[in-house]
């Protein structure tokens, strides 16, 4: 790798915008105050300036109509990569999301595609207003025909968001907000995409596999850090990255190896990521399973206003508790 | 601190050319050479008789439930002819008649009624999209692709088309609002056969017409005579000539009446009467038209004859080349139905493909087996 | 049981509607095409000429505007039972049941409550247009604060249409389309309900358990009796009926037993119903569990149109296959 | 076949009664008595006080982000004090003043924007649901609930608000259409301060008013000098009596301007000019109707100062309150995020209730533990 910078997840979300506006003339960025305002989290800063308003479009307050026109538009031949100000508002355009973007493409035989990216930010820790925190990743990674991927940090960030931008298809970009300014990483000059469908072994590990992304992964990282230390244990650790398509196969060699897991997401859990991950490991490397897979997850519940979201949200205590309680089962 | 009434600055109109009884207002009338006046009522015929021979096959099994369009045909041929080929057209699903002025053979017309995805395949050489079935989602396409020929500064419009019923959507609010504050060059359509399914428009709005919702967006509205090919060309034409000017988008209203049920599953004596229906089947748009060509001496009654002859022939055709396709092996393939979902093949959905493929030959070893005992049993007895 | 009717489910819907609006002066029926079409199954046939079009409402054509303000008739103290044409459309409906539906009582702390069904036609099998087939509860069930349940049955539909109308909760009731007018079955004269929550063993059995719901049971059920007779199996079927909440114990129970477990449905793999009951069945009877469960669902594909639809849909042999394959793995 | 004007026929009117500098329309100005005049006063004070002493909780950490209401008084006051207790009011979330005016008390308020459910229970007595977020959601709501008095026969009013930039929801649309076709008793009233965050009114929709977009729905529309008390109650009340008397919705905008960022997040300098700020502070809701009050005789200016000094304390009382019940052992247990999702206990958050208990439990012991070892290593030092 030639040369890096540090950065946040936000500005390394903003480098990604940059560049991808920069090298191909059909990527446009729309949304609800992304322009002069430069975002609700300042995502979109100097693109305005940058690009003008015919490429950076700050448009009217309505979701659906946001995703509707950014189908059009990818129709015609551009690539909108559209912010959608909470996950939570994104209910709005679930129909123009389910109905159309993830359709198009089948139902004319390969003929229309429609090529965009819905960015959004999602999940808590960060003390918001209702309806501003939940992450409902399984409602899109549900629907035949979506992508959807999830960052845990700057790196993967800006090389996932290359590769949505890139990708013919739709994708549902999940930006977990609380690690906009959470931590810095080396970020390449170079430009890099990482492949949507792959999940990353962070860490090798021998007695169990603990499996997460997005915001849960730091915990989750944390987590395994400090067992590592306090305890004679040996996690694998896999940042899945991509929620669908999702990369079974390496959950499974790993649990094939480890013979248990751990599945870490904010979202709940009933009909939640870790549900379709236990399916597949007990579908593809069942007789390795040497205990329940333990889901820590969020409750199947609204997010608990912000006094109490930490109950609500995986911690590293929480998933040390699963995690030790599926090596000693 | 007055208290004053605010001026309704947009321009809301009203515009019949063509009266049922075949009467024309001179001073309105567009000039349109004869060839393409011929061209759309051909097309309007065309439209008209595939449409009734389409109910024939649904009746006996040999298409499926569709929605039918006799009825429509000046609505999407007026409006249809006042674009060019490299304009867009995106559909609703009563536009047969444009749909296949705009190219779309009647084989993917049939195909797409019949249940197969290549029917929804648009043809080339035109920028059309495939029917739509949620309704008032199609507009917002409309809008986003306006929007895209303001950006990249192509000087094309988008014509889209939906219903009244449709109105009542919060995507018709959504597309007509984006279009207007972008000035994207997007005429709106609306097909107002008065009915959606069976709740009539006095249940879906409250409003005296359609075209005043054009008020709302700040955008020109005009209602027209939907059954009056040559008032939809008008209006129509006026709104593409000023939206490829810069002047916006423009919402026009064709007033018409479907002649038939809203679909070949519904019965609309359930809730229109005999008498409503029996006054707009005066009112039909091509038994004016062709009055108006044979008056103009564009046609002549004979030739009226032939094209009657030509278009049943086309139709037979049509039919029969759909009914080939759908037996051929690339149409019969339900394995396709995983290839088209992403760019490129992932692991997840070779796997699917392979588990149907493995469940489809086990089904057939099956079969073989089964045919098998059963012939060895009949030569047994 | 007192006296029974014989009737299919179309009637056996449409009764549970009668009654309930003759019982209830709080109970309304709204929607598109509800009135004077009696909906486009027929479904409310009777009705606006019986109740009136004050309680038997033809709605404009907009799912959010029909469900959002139900919401706002079941706070004032009605009782809504909503029809969504298709649940396809149910889409523009996805942000006031997931935002408001699923969420006033919770944030209110039970002050405020939202007593209304939404009812929707699903599945393929009647060669319907596009976006008329799909099979997409595992959407509904994810929501927290939603319910959601699926007759197989008259029976089931007309009791399990009482509770949801009786329930002081937002309830998704699916009807799958297939089994409208498919057979016949005896329902009792008096009002019957079925607890939301609750699973149905159908038939005891000791090799393998087969869950199953909607119209996939009629197809699960065949495959059993089919197997029964010609192999020497015996089988646990249970009609889950209550697809959030989940009966999870019944299901356990019997895994317990059996060992062994099939999940058929016609929705999607990808985060459908099946993950949920596998993730369940690993977290609650892992050690019974003497091989991988088997799930026999639609693909991650939209529904293909009709001309295909049958090869997308669970019929009876591949349950059969999957169920020996289970019980000889 | 004529071509011609439509004639618009729904009423669009501006009104204003109480100018910036407290001039006032005498023919216009509405019949309230003393009380209730010091009553809205007391209340605009309330909200905009509250509303400055929440920024100062905000900046100090002591309370969330939350969005900010001053300049919002009048629009909020004028048209809450047009209703009865036993009518709807369905907020957004702008109306503070009004919010109070209803009964909401201040802790109340508090919890909220701090992060408590309980915030979120309307105060008894009233008919009132709580703050909402989607924006433009609770007007179907406020539709529903319109429809519902119409079916039951009640002969009340639901009055709801929205922003500026909430109309470009296709739920906006749909509620309005759906009022209008049912007639139903709702006035929705628009909170016009000309931004959505960022974006302006010019950018959100094409139209030169919002009140116009009353004739897409067939219904009244009103656009009012929204800084105006007097104005705001007139429009609401002849809206709310119509309403009832059978005559359906009615639209109301007001027009003003957020004196403050869209939420304590917010950094408007990036996107209004301070001039424009300026002129809109010169245009204040609560000076003119103070000045007005005092030349009216109602109040005196010592009046007005122990006003001051009575919402002041007010103030401080409620946020006491407040702090007082975060601390509450109700108000912290988090286990209470299982108890009223549904109107029974299900069995599976049963599970998972007892699993976060006994998380917590857990890690209490693991505390006392650590405390316990601290305090041991404590003492061995
Ligand atoms: C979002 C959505 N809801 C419901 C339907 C079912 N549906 C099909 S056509 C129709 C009526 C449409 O009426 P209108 O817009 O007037 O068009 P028309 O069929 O009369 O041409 C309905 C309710 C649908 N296709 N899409
Ligand atoms: C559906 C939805 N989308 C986005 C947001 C985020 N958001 C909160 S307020 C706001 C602007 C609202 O503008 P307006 O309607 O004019 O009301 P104002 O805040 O100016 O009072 C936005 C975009 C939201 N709350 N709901
Ligand atoms: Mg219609
Ligand atoms: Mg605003």
């Amino acid at each position: 790798m030639a040369g890096t910078k540090e950065m946040n997840m936000a500005k390394a979300i903003n480098l990604a915008l940059h560049e991808a506006l920069e090298r191909d003339e059909n990527v446009v960025v729309m949304g609800e105050d992304v322009g002069y305002d430069e975002g609700v989290f300042r995502i979109t800063e100097g693109l305005v300036q940058k690009y003008g308003e015919k490429r950076v479009i700050d448009t009217p307050l309505a979701e659906a109509g946001i995703m509707g026109t950014a189908i059009g538009m990818s129709i015609y031949g551009l690539r909108p990569v559209c912010e959608i100000q909470f996950s939570d508002f994104a209910n709005y355009a679930f129909n123009q999301m389910e109905s159309h973007a993830a359709r198009f493409r089948n139902r004319t035989r390969g003929q229309i595609k429609t090529p965009l990216v819905m960015r959004m930010p999602s999940g808590g820790g960060i003390r918001a207003l209702e309806h501003h925190s939940e992450s409902r990743e399984a409602t899109w990674a549900h629907v035949p025909g979506l992508k959807v991927v999830m960052p845990s940090g700057p790196r993967s960030a800006r090389a996932l968001l290359h590769s949505a931008i890139q990708d013919d298809d739709a994708v549902v970009f999940y930006e977990p907000k609380s690690l906009y300014r959470l931590f810095k990483e080396e970020v390449p000059d170079e430009i890099e995409t990482f492949p949507i469908g792959k999940a990353q072994v962070v860490k090798e590990g021998k007695d169990l596999t603990v499996v997460s992304f997005g915001a849960s992964f730091r915990v989750a990282l944390d987590a395994v850090e400090t067992l590592e230390e306090d305890q004679d244990v040996s996690i694998e650790l896999i940042d899945l990255l991509s929620i669908s398509p999702m990369d079974h196969a390496t959950i499974c060699k790993s649990v094939e190896k480890t013979g248990r897991l751990v599945v870490v997401h904010e979202g709940p859990r009933n009909l939640g990521i870790a549900a379709e991950i236990i399916a597949r490991v007990n579908e593809n490397a069942f007789l390795s399973l040497e205990a329940p897979v333990k889901r820590v997850t969020g409750y199947d519940v609204p997010m608990p206003y912000f006094s109490k979201e930490q109950f609500f949200l995986p911690d590293a205590d929480k998933v040390a508790l699963a995690c030790m309680e599926t090596i000693k089962f | 601190m007055p208290r004053k009434p605010i001026e309704i600055t947009e321009k809301i109109e009203y515009l019949s050319i063509l009266d049922e009884n075949a009467n024309v207002d001179a001073k309105l009338e567009p000039k349109l050479d004869n060839a393409t006046l011929k061209k759309m009522y051909r097309f309007m015929l065309l439209g008209r008789r595939t449409d009734e021979r389409m109910l024939k096959m649904q009746r006996t099994g040999r298409l499926g439930t569709f929605p039918q369009a006799s009825g429509h045909e000046a609505v999407s041929i007026g409006s249809v002819s006042a674009i060019e080929k490299t304009d867009w057209h995106i559909p609703a699903y009563r536009e047969l008649a444009g749909m296949l002025y705009r190219g779309w053979s009647l084989e993917k017309i049939i195909l797409y009624w019949n249940g197969y995805e290549e029917g929804a395949v648009p043809p080339e050489g035109v920028n059309d999209l495939p029917y739509c079935v949620p309704v008032a989602s199609q507009l917002l396409h409309a809008a986003g692709v306006g929007m895209a020929m303001n950006i990249k500064g192509d000087k094309k419009v988008a014509l889209t088309y939906f219903g009244d019923g449709s109105s009542s959507e919060g995507d018709f609010h959504e597309a007509l609002n984006f279009a207007s504050v972008f000035k994207a060059p997007v005429v709106f359509v609306c097909q107002n056969n008065q009915y959606a399914i069976s709740v009539p428009l006095s249940k879906q709005m409250n409003c005296k017409t359609l075209a005043q919702r054009a008020v709302a967006y700040g955008m020109p509205g005009i209602k027209v005579d939907g059954n009056d090919v040559l008032a939809m060309y008008v209006a129509t034409k006026e709104a593409v000539d000023r939206a490829k000017a810069g002047g916006g988008p423009t919402l026009v209203e064709g007033l018409t009446y479907r002649f038939t049920p809203h679909t070949t599953a519904d019965d609309p004596k359930r809730y229109r009467s005999e008498d409503e229906s029996k006054e707009w089947f005066g009112k039909e748009p091509l038994t004016r038209f062709a009055k108006y060509l044979q008056n103009k001496g564009v046609v002549t009654a004979k030739e009226l004859e032939e094209m009657e002859a030509e278009v049943d022939a086309e139709i037979r055709a049509g039919i029969e080349r759909s009914e080939t396709l759908s037996k051929s092996e690339e149409l019969m393939n339900p394995l396709a139905m995983f290839d088209y979902l992403y760019g490129e093949e992932t692991e997840h959905l070779k796997a699917q493909k392979e588990e149907l493929k493995q469940y489809l030959e086990h089904k057939k070893k099956g079969k073989k087996q089964q045919n098998h005992t059963a012939h060895a049993a009949g030569s047994a007895k």
